[in-house]
């Protein structure tokens, strides 16, 4: 056991921060950096930069244009990337669907699907629950009909993030009724602009508008599209759901928050003649977080660690969806304390470069609390965090 | 000792708790919130034709003489709402300084053009530094021209957009956070040197960070004694906690309303979602923090009401309850109701923002379960 | 609404005081006060005194002996009884079976058990509880077999609190296997003399000798002990576990504790120059629980004042129980915390009149970690706290 | 950096893991608890032989050289038992002192006799009114015979019955919440002056209250430097708080498992209770919250370990989490066994009383977290 970097680790760090610092947009980090709201455009543009690199796949094996990366490498390679102020990968084709066509799908389709999701040509989007149907995946009930050489889709996804950008949705749709719930599910791949597809924003409590309902009414899909085989769907989905994926906590881009609130809170008055990073309350509550938070990031490291000695990635990754999403929600609960009475500012186009709106308070405080109610959504997607306990009772516990 | 509401009181329950249920399904308060003033005039007006502008100023000022507990009632029904006319602003804060503080000719002026639905007023006394102490205040008034000009900034200012007269903390003597010293003025929000900046607050009302600029005012607009703004302050601030507390527990009701009734529809994986163990105990645990949160509203209001020597104590730890109650509450239903309370289209999530700000209002939960913690 | 006293209020307060100032044994007060173990031979004296002032009955209605005190008088009396330090009286036959008896007994049961209730000549126990049913209080499995006259009842009762002083134990038996769990069962009454009993003292985690196993072998009970009907016993039981009961919040109780919490926090280092009455974490924690129980004295006096509008004593009370017992478990966890290295210390006859155990750090720590563990057992008892919940989905949520 | 142990760590943990399993079942480890001396000779001999004694201590000094991951290892095990053998006070507590600052004299005499098992020693660091303070230490070492006088009272001294060597810690100068001016002395249990009470701990294990009334001791009974114990002592108990961390670990992991088991097993409503949808979240919270304590103990020992500057720090959070983490496990553990779980005779109710007891050893979750939160 050692937790010290190698004199290899140690390079690489530094090969990351260099990269950060000299080969990738720098206007991206400035605009991270000053709080401002990343474009579509802008995140392809980064994606870009990291694939130039050989960089955008480190949950990938190498054979299918992964990095082959320790789970050191892959840990000093998401701290630096958060330090540097990077946004996050969009996780639909890299995180999601990437890893299912590798592993489930045919040569066609890893030769067709692959090259445009590592170098971000095509923005995937993920067509999974429906009005009906919450953290009950199975009981969907979008129609994939056969109709000769294409399937027939009619249906409705909602809670369908980004779409608005999408050139592909991969689906779960129903292409038997027969079976048993799960047995009638397909895994397909649909092209954004067939006809029939229709968007229509959700607009989030927050005031947001990052999610989607998805309208398919009669969609031609090519039969080439489905993944794997007819029937199957659910288990390649399931894989989703436990899968240990890199990020999934989140651990990274939350220390990098701390510090920030951190740093925010040293020049922050409690009111009394304190700053809030000499305030006990808020010390306390802060501290109970990063607390969480370094456990979290070794228990991360475990997992990977595992994976690596060739265990599998197994339901225990449920913890890093539990407690990672309570983790990033507890810190914008910090940012909304730390604003104080400007908590109640309601400006949501203030970060959105070139808008007009004039903020109030601290430059921070301006999305503290949309932030807040944004998150939310946190524990409710991916596999609620209900759902996530559910597997540990009975994957791991046995129950 | 006893729990019974006078008959008074059971007859404005009444009419306000119709007016909520009839008057603010969720697509007209929508559309009034989304209008440039944010609150309905129509409904303004029929606040002042039912009286219920005038509930908490003395029958000598031209009122009905309502207490604590007349607040309670009103402002339960609100949060059921949530209402978002300024009652809060206008009646409770700016009123509460005018009632408590006023001479017989301020009150003269001023107070009846509440009553009547005439005037909106704004307590300007958060500034942007100073958190939640409400000693803490830089805004200065130095004499000038028989008179004084004030110099500052005030920060979330509700109802500042709307508000035609502002009520003004502002140090006339005393280093910054020196209780002693403190002055409230009566200022015409139409005075040289205001610059008000306008914005919506999270919850859907308006608010306003205002900058005084050598704003000159005569000697008549000190409200009360010069240099002892701070106790009135204190008591009002603690008027509108007891407010905003009863709104909260009308939230809370609905919240919890609203989720058991989605859990005994929504359906999955064949049952509905109520019939989940893990989902009723935690709706159980719901149950109990509003009921324990309604509780403490009621001691808390009753001991005002009785002019106990530790209500603002009380008071504190209502506002803890109502803060830690509200964020499991708020959270807990988002969570229950999945996906589809995260959209702005479920109306649960107007209560969540609400009782959200309500902690944030006046000193949230750490703020005041400190002030709990060390009076007794 | 008036959260003051009426001047009969203040009367009657006033009069509570003189009782126990005068006509009270000042040696239990002074046992109690400092902390001495109090005798079965001193509660039941302690119960005697009460009698004789009529007062040993305040949840009783007046025609069976009980006070008819108003709520707000009852609350009056709770207070000023927690206040004087007078131990708390023994529930089993005075708040539970006594309430059985004159709602569902017969005149001869009531002519001949509720006297020896109310002035504590009878010590009373509980035998529902058995090593195969836990909440699951159904599916008990002690019989009653009809011959002639008697029962004969076989079977194993345990978790029988004080049952070594015993009288009288009140049992739930089943009468018939015949049908539905819950219809089998009747609620009798049975002389702890009868041959056949014998009472088996289990050791509790805190090396506490309270609880304990009553074994029935082949022992015969007159006919004439069942309560109302056979196979309704469950119905009785039940009035158990959610009939409103002074008292069963302890809130009075826990005002009192933190009363001396609060002293003693006054006088102890918290080992940095500062006594622990002024340690912010020690505050913090002191403050919440002080606040949920200030919310829950109300939530009983709401209760209490509910009823006497005749609003039936509702499910409603099951908060009663799980906030109480909660509040009482975190005031233990208080005295651990105020105890520090003390806390260690295991002096388990250090109260005990007459023992010769020397005590180690402050005289009141000596039991402070013990009663901790005791009390784990109030969240289990009495229908656990999971049983409360359940009540409340199902009979208030109507879930 | 990597999470592997070595070889030699995996032989340790594979001999200590097979000791507790197949010498620690509940009836025996009773046994030895209710005895005089409250731990087995026997063990103590075989932990001797075996090495175990030896393993904190450097080859140089007849040791094995081991560190914080093999006491880890050591320790976890110890946990599942609980052993009650006095290893933590005799070899992780005085002995740790005795490794760091004791002269090449000092460790010929002692080092030895407890790697053999030949002698029990005990460290007396705390005081009736310095609670988790170090540095508050009002135990008084004043020049007399060429050597010193020790006057004071240490509290709650471990295995203070058994020990026959004690390391004190004692004011040499200074003030009495002064961290300069503490010296250790190495003191003869036996001698004149002192006057131990003793007693057994609530988790089984004894201590003592230790009376020094004018002890004198020569000039050589110093361990390190005059004035200079503070930062040895600060190391030490850093060094016990892993130890007892390990500890709570491995008796987190019996109580999980236990409770697990049980409800696998005990029916209710004619199912097994670990079929309730309550019970099973809250026991994924509690193997949630045993994982996230691992991995913070696995942090701190690798921090320390590589003597990482901030070990510190990040053993303030292990202490943290495994007083809120043992609380919780703890505490659900005996509810979900209901009745069963509150008697003796269930075995859950020893780790629950040992996990209650490491918390409050060497500063609390509430001071660890003051400490954590105030350094960086």
């Amino acid at each position: 056991m050692d937790i010290t970097f190698t004199a290899e680790e140690v390079e690489f760090q530094n090969e990351v921060r260099v990269f950060f610092e000299n080969d990738y947009p720098q206007d991206i980090l400035e605009k991270n950096r000053n709080r401002q709201t990343i474009s579509a455009e802008d995140m392809v543009r980064s994606q870009k930069a990291l694939h130039a690199r050989g960089w955008i796949a480190p949950n990938w094996p190498a054979e299918f244009g992964g990095t082959g990366w320790s789970p050191s490498k892959r840990f000093i390679f998401e701290t630096e990337m958060a330090r540097a102020g990077a946004p996050r990968v969009v996780p639909f084709g890299l995180s999601m669907v990437g890893p299912i066509i590798y592993t489930f799908g045919n040569e066609a389709q890893k030769k067709r699907f692959l090259p445009g999701i590592l170098e971000s040509n095509d923005w995937w989007c993920q067509g999974f629950s429906e009005p009906g149907a919450g953290s009950d995946l199975a009981s969907l009930s979008t129609k994939a009909e056969r109709d000769g050489d294409h399937y027939i889709v009619s249906g409705q996804k909602t809670w369908t993030t980004l779409a608005q950008y999408a050139d592909w949705i991969f689906c779960l749709v129903r292409t038997s009724s027969e079976e048993k719930k799960q047995q009638g599910i397909s895994f397909i791949l649909i092209d954004m602009k067939s006809p029939g597809i229709t968007v229509n924003p959700i607009v989030t409590i927050d005031g947001g508008r990052e999610v989607n309902d998805v309208n398919f009414h009669e969609v031609r899909v090519p039969v080439e599209n489905l993944i794997g085989e007819e029937g199957v769907g659910w288990t390649y989905a399931k894989m989703l759901l436990t899968h240990e994926r890199t990020g999934i906590a989140g651990v990274a881009r939350s220390k990098d928050q701390l510090e920030t609130i951190k740093a925010i809170a040293s020049k922050t008055d409690n009111g009394f003649g304190e700053m809030m990073s000499e305030d006990d309350d808020f010390l306390r509550r802060l501290s109970l977080v990063e607390i969480e938070l370094m456990a979290l990031e070794f228990t991360e490291l475990r997992t990977l660690a595992a994976v690596q000695t060739g265990k599998a990635p197994g339901p225990e990754s449920s913890i890093l969806k539990i407690k990672g999403t309570e983790i990033q929600q507890s810190i914008t609960e910090l940012f909304v304390d730390l604003a104080g009475n400007y908590a109640n500012a309601y400006l949501p186009e203030y970060y959105v470069p070139g808008s007009n709106v004039d903020g109030v308070g601290p430059d921070w405080a301006a999305d503290a609390t949309s932030k807040y109610f944004n998150y939310r959504k946190t524990s409710i997607y991916g596999g609620s965090n209900e759902i996530q306990k559910n597997i540990i009772a009975k994957a791991v516990l046995g129950l | 000792m006893n729990f019974a509401f006078t008959e008074e009181q059971e007859m404005v329950r009444d009419f306000v708790e119709r007016f909520v249920r009839e008057k603010y399904e969720p697509d007209m308060r929508r559309k009034i919130q989304a209008g440039e003033q944010g609150f309905s005039s129509e409904h303004w007006a029929m606040f002042a034709e039912l009286g219920w502008l005038g509930l908490m100023f003395p029958e000598d000022d031209g009122g009905f003489g309502g207490g604590a507990i007349e607040a309670m009632v009103l402002f339960e029904a609100f949060g059921r709402g949530p209402v978002i006319e300024p009652y809060l602003a206008t009646v409770i804060l700016a009123g509460g300084i005018l009632r408590r503080a006023a001479s017989a000719a301020q009150k003269e002026t001023f107070v009846p053009r509440i009553i009547e639905g005439k005037s909106q007023m704004a307590l300007a006394f958060t500034e942007p530094n100073a958190r939640y102490n409400l000693a803490n205040v830089s805004t200065m008034a130095t004499p000038a021209n028989d008179g004084y000009a004030i110099n500052g900034n005030k920060a979330v200012v509700l109802n500042g957009p709307a508000a035609d007269t502002l009520v003004v903390s502002a140090r006339t003597k005393g280093e910054q956070q020196d209780p002693d010293g403190i002055t409230l003025f009566l200022v015409d929000a139409g005075s040289a040197g205001i610059n008000r900046q306008n914005f919506p607050t999270q919850d859907g009302f308006r608010a306003s960070e205002i900058l005084f600029d050598n704003v000159l005012v005569d000697g008549g607009a000190i409200i009360g004694e010069l240099h002892g703004g701070h106790p009135v302050l204190q008591a009002t601030i603690d008027d509108a906690i007891l407010a905003t507390s009863a709104e909260a527990v009308g939230a809370m009701e609905m919240l919890n309303k609203a989720t058991l009734e989605f859990t005994k529809t929504r359906k999955q994986f064949g049952v509905p979602i109520g019939k989940f163990q893990v989902l009723q105990h935690r709706m159980a645990e719901m149950f109990m923090e509003y009921e324990q949160t309604k509780s403490l509203l009621y001691r808390a209001t009753m001991a005002v009401a009785a002019g106990e020597a530790d209500a603002s104590r009380t008071i504190s730890a209502l506002k803890v309850q109502v803060g830690r109650a509200g964020r499991k509450i708020g959270q807990e239903a988002i969570q229950i109701h999945g996906g589809m309370g995260m959209t702005e289209e479920m109306y649960v999530g107007n209560y969540f923002k609400r009782l959200t700000m309500i902690n944030s209002l006046f000193g949230n939960a750490d703020h005041h379960l400190r002030r709990f913690a060390t009076t007794t």
